[in-house]
């Protein structure tokens, strides 16, 4: 028996945080070096746009990027491999977890902020270009909406009515720096009219209403109407890296944060208000959870590459085909 | 007239005629080529399609291969360089065109982050067959718009930088970092592209089919025995000028046109500063931190110390691009200030 | 007897048609080198702008920027003597004609498009924090209206209500490139709502037109409302630089742009039609012109910086206070 | 116990309670005191105010100074560096931070074309103080968080480039880049920040008041005979455990701490290698077209060819700083890697 849409958009965010949850326990085991980013608390986004993404679509991501690599189907083994430094890898653990490249997918990342959407612009002219049907999604934060990057890919975009959604995580901090405070407008969305372009305002924390908000935008996109820009807000769980000490917030402020809208939680009570059956939905949560504790046993097990290999894979005839 | 010399004749037409033709005409002609071999190339920049390049190197290429192909960009450099690297990630391989060297600090971040490293962060799944087109140089503009910048480019690894200097060598080596699959820094310099082949002192002919040269080779371009001078881009003429001039005083200067700074053809130099005895490089760039110390002791390294007589260098001695030409004559290395500088070396041990 | 209002801005105009005049003598006559853009057609910008700037506010400006130099106050010698790189100009020959700096007037300029903003903010702020009445004037074209610099500018400028007014001058091209084909919008004035600002659009060839709109954008940035942009639409009668071929526009399309849409012509034939007397006008347009012309010889006469000090003022050392 | 020995102890105790002082407390305490000094100081940058800098080096500045003096930016590096450059003309004396230098190429641009040029463009009439801070250094974060990049801004001219070792240094070379009226690049390295000053080996002590040091002095680190070595941030603690490692092999290794780029003192290194014949410049930066080949070349200018026995760099090998740890151990100077390449020329000619 298959899970329903609603099962299954459960289980997309039961996967996603054990999988960041797994990376927790790799860090705490040194397994991860370097400030790592998770993303607990946006589930609902990163499971929310899996369902209108297609395998020809490109989604390029930022430091915070695990959700959206398996929203676009990431092979989850080979990304925990590369987010601990593995030979077996991703990328060979040269990448590690801020720069997953899949060419498989199309999806990549940055870890410089506001860098994603010129690379989302280009995939976007090339399928337009070629007159294929896909649509190219750049990721930023709200930080990230700051950035000439974000502006110069929006001009570009909306001048040529790319296909191209730009999927702004607006968990309303960039570190330490409130969203309120810096950004002269009270959302992101209504900027689009900046660009004659398509703004989408959504609570990140409702997996159906993204999931509904990102399909249109990418209909949108798909159909030649243009870019989209999809605000969802939401909230960061965890320190904005992995040690973090937060002096920015009161504790007492994070567990609000958590109490009130964990988009499991908050999903868990819909379905079960729809008459889901608790011990059904446990048991997916166990599955997941216990998937990714296997895989990061797997993983833990893998090879560390080779310091001879250092120098390779800087050019291409360093670089078998 | 006989057959045979009427066909003489039209070879000898053909050869002239190309002659006339300006460098960015031949730019042009090498990206044409390319394009019409691989589908996959697109151009990128501000005024390159309708306005055919500010010097004319990308002219006739819109109205050939559309607007798709070859797109006129807004002042957006930050976007479209970040949309070569999306556009190689799709499998394109895009020319971004920055028009002058020196607007790079508003999209450095997307070639030396993004570009240049991708292939390694990637572990080689992903390539950057990204050619990024630029002029630099000094023609009398000034601070903001006089730079090389090659030393800059060379200090950040993961590109090929290269700096032509002949008609010749500007088609062979357009080609090949079009059909390199590494992302290559392609500078050109602006005196050179107000010039037509024939205004060339070196190899200012150039075949009208497609050919493409290799990237990391340099060229002795002029024998010699006295003094080893290596240099590049517009600089060559100016070396030629200052090595003709020496000869007549009895020196015997060999010059090398390094062609590219990544890869650097230390060998080429090395064996030559060898059998001289006296490297001189010259470099229109900064002095310091950039090509003429790194070449200089890589010989050094390459033949041992005490190998060499004598060593020199001559650059922009890190300052500013003056916008009075009285300054400019008197930082940018010309055919004068070589020939000095080539003078003390001779008569120095 | 002075000049009204209207002479004002009239001769305003005139003096800076002779000054852009006097540059195009002194190229002809190979005193300046490098790319000269000149400002023929965009009088009634400069000279409009001109009347509410004060003292104490900032100007920076643009790789076309000698108009605005004027109507800042720079002292027009030294200005023209620089744009002729000598050691008497502004910056004694070493700056040229794309970056005069005078801070005895507020005033700079840079060759790179969109850099302006992000120094304009930086007088703003200064502005603020210290209290002081001044305003910073951040002038661009249509073409800096689509970089970073320019979105990251407004960001800051209005989240924090600097007292910042952009000035776009909007002439339809970036060299070759129309405005209409890169830009998602029709005005760059209407984007000014993604960063909740005031947007003014004003027809740049009426001086009039201009006058009361800067006046209104200064006076709102003066009193604490935060950043205005003024678009003032206007057409540039040259090629983009002197010896640029225009290869992208027809040369009847460029004789049209200045047969209807010369600023002073159609100011004259508004003070004209409003009873002005020809004869008055005519000798304002000629002493301006003379003014200039003697100018011009007297800079000539400036000597060129000398070769040995070509090192000197790269650091505070080298540089006497 | 007599009074003396009570006030003895009380020093001692501050001594105590100022070596458990984190180095960002001590980086801290040197810009309150310069924000003390000049009102015109103004500190602009991400996550500097209310959460003190992601490594804690604008702790406190905020709640002392106010907002308009320490301002948390948004994220648009080119919008505030270009600020700095106009609160520098409007007579401020600011202090940027770009957290990471990695993140340098988005607002390159504002930092070379303007501050650094303008000094020279305005003839000399409009000044440029303006502090760029920013952090570098490997500690695991892999290629776009991990690199020095002081030879790019050394090869750009109108920069000072300073990057202490340790926090003595810090505090004064701080206060002297913001009384400084030029543009200073100030690299701090991320592993030192995360140090106190007792896990220093050299200089943890820092006086209590303000204080300068004189910007473009080398600092002797430790005598020795047998071979130079030249390095500067991090790199100097490990060359020091480097040169004790070797003393135990009988090597007596001279160990110079350049502490900035620019501008280089080669004087103090060239003095050094002259006496011990042998040079080793080790640099966390990329290998070419950088510090290491310009230091070797001017000592070796300096000195004359055949002066030295043997030169020798030791550097990122011009690759991106790869994730793996394992990795990044191969390629990034370490105590280990030093020690070995010292060995090596020990054992050498
Ligand atoms: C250009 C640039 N500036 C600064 C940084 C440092 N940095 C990394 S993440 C971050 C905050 C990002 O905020 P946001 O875009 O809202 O994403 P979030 O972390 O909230 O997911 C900053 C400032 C960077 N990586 N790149
Ligand atoms: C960052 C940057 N990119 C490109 C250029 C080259 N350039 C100089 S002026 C110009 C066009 C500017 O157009 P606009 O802003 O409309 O000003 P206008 O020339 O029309 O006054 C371009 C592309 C530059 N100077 N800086
Ligand atoms: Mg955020
Ligand atoms: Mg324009």
């Amino acid at each position: 028996m298959s899970d329903t849409v609603q099962q299954t958009r459960f289980r997309r965010m039961l996967a996603m945080r054990a999988f960041d949850e797994a990376c927790l326990d790799a860090l705490r085991r040194k397994a991860i070096h370097g400030e790592l980013h998770v993303g607990l608390g946006q589930e609902a986004i990163g499971a929310g746009m899996a369902e209108a993404l297609r395998p020809e679509d490109a989604v390029v991501s930022t430091h915070r990027n695990h959700f959206h690599a398996l929203a676009k189907g990431v092979d989850r083994r080979a990304l925990l491999a590369e987010i601990c430094e593995r030979e077996g890898g991703l990328c060979r653990g040269r990448g590690g977890h801020m720069h997953p490249f899949d060419p498989d997918t199309n999806f990549s990342a940055t870890g410089i902020v506001g860098a994603s959407l010129p690379v989302a612009l280009g995939y976007a002219h090339a399928f337009a270009m070629r007159g294929e049907s896909a649509v190219a999604v750049g990721v930023t934060g709200d930080g990230g909406s700051h950035t000439g990057g974000f502006h110069e890919a929006m001009v570009m975009a909306a001048a040529r009515k790319l296909p191209m959604v730009v999927l702004v995580e607006n968990n309303a901090l960039a570190i330490s720096v409130q969203f309120s405070e810096v950004s002269p407008t009270d959302t992101v969305a209504e900027r689009a009219a900046a660009y004659g372009a398509r703004g989408l305002h959504v609570d990140g924390t409702d997996v159906d209403a993204v999931a509904d908000s990102f399909a249109t935008a990418m209909a949108h996109a798909r159909d030649g109407c243009g870019p989209v820009i999809v605000e969802a807000t939401c909230h960061r769980f965890r320190g904005h890296f992995e040690g973090d000490p937060e002096g920015y917030r009161p504790r007492a402020e994070r567990q609000r944060l958590r109490d009130s809208f964990d988009p499991i939680t908050l999903y868990r009570a819909r379905l079960e208000a729809g008459g889901a059956d608790p011990a059904a939905l446990d048991a997916i949560a166990a599955e997941e959870k216990a998937a990714m504790k296997a895989l990061l046993a797997e993983v833990l097990e893998m090879d560390m590459p080779d310091p001879a290999e250092a120098l390779r894979y800087r050019f291409t005839e360093e670089a078998p085909a | 007239m006989s057959a045979p010399d009427r066909i003489n004749d039209r070879i000898n037409d053909r050869i002239n005629d190309r002659l006339a033709m300006p460098l960015p005409a031949t730019i042009a002609e090498a990206i044409a080529l390319e394009m019409e071999r691989d589908p996959a190339i697109v151009c990128v920049g501000e005024d390159i399609g309708r306005a055919g390049g500010v010097f004319g190197t990308t002219r006739g290429l819109q109205e050939r291969f559309g607007r798709d192909r070859v797109l006129d960009a807004p002042i957006a450099e930050m976007g479209f360089t970040g949309m070569g690297v999306g556009l190689a990630q799709a499998g394109m391989r895009p020319l971004i065109e920055i028009m002058f060297v020196d607007f790079v600090g508003v999209c450095l971040e997307q070639m030396y982050n993004a570009a240049a490293k991708i292939p390694y962060m990637s572990g080689g799944r992903q390539r950057m067959p990204i050619v990024f087109k630029t002029a630099g140089g000094c023609i009398g503009s000034a601070a903001q718009h006089s730079q090389c910048l090659w030393g800059l480019f060379a200090h950040l690894p993961g590109f090929k930088v290269v700096a032509p200097c002949n008609p010749h060598d500007h088609k062979g080596l357009m080609a090949a970092a079009l059909r390199s699959d590494d992302p290559v820094v392609f500078i050109e310099h602006k005196a050179l592209l107000l010039q037509k082949g024939r205004d060339f002192r070196h190899h200012p002919d150039v075949p009208a089919e497609a050919y493409t040269l290799p990237i990391g080779q340099a060229a002795v371009v002029r024998e010699g025995s006295d003094v080893t001078l290596a240099t590049l881009s517009a600089t060559v003429e100016h070396a030629l000028a200052a090595a003709e001039e020496l000869a007549g005083e009895g020196v015997s200067v060999e010059v090398i046109d390094l062609r590219s700074v990544v890869p650097l053809d230390t060998a080429t130099v090395a064996e030559s500063a060898a059998r001289t005895g006296r490297l001189l490089v010259v470099d229109e760039d900064y002095l310091s931190f950039g090509l003429s110390a790194e070449l200089t002791l890589r010989v050094i390294e390459a033949l041992g110390h005490g190998a060499l007589r004598q060593t020199a260098r001559l650059a922009v001695p890190d300052v500013p691009i003056p916008a009075a030409l009285s300054l400019e004559r008197a930082v940018v290395p010309n055919a004068a200030l070589i020939a000095e500088r080539l003078r003390a070396m001779a008569k120095g041990a």
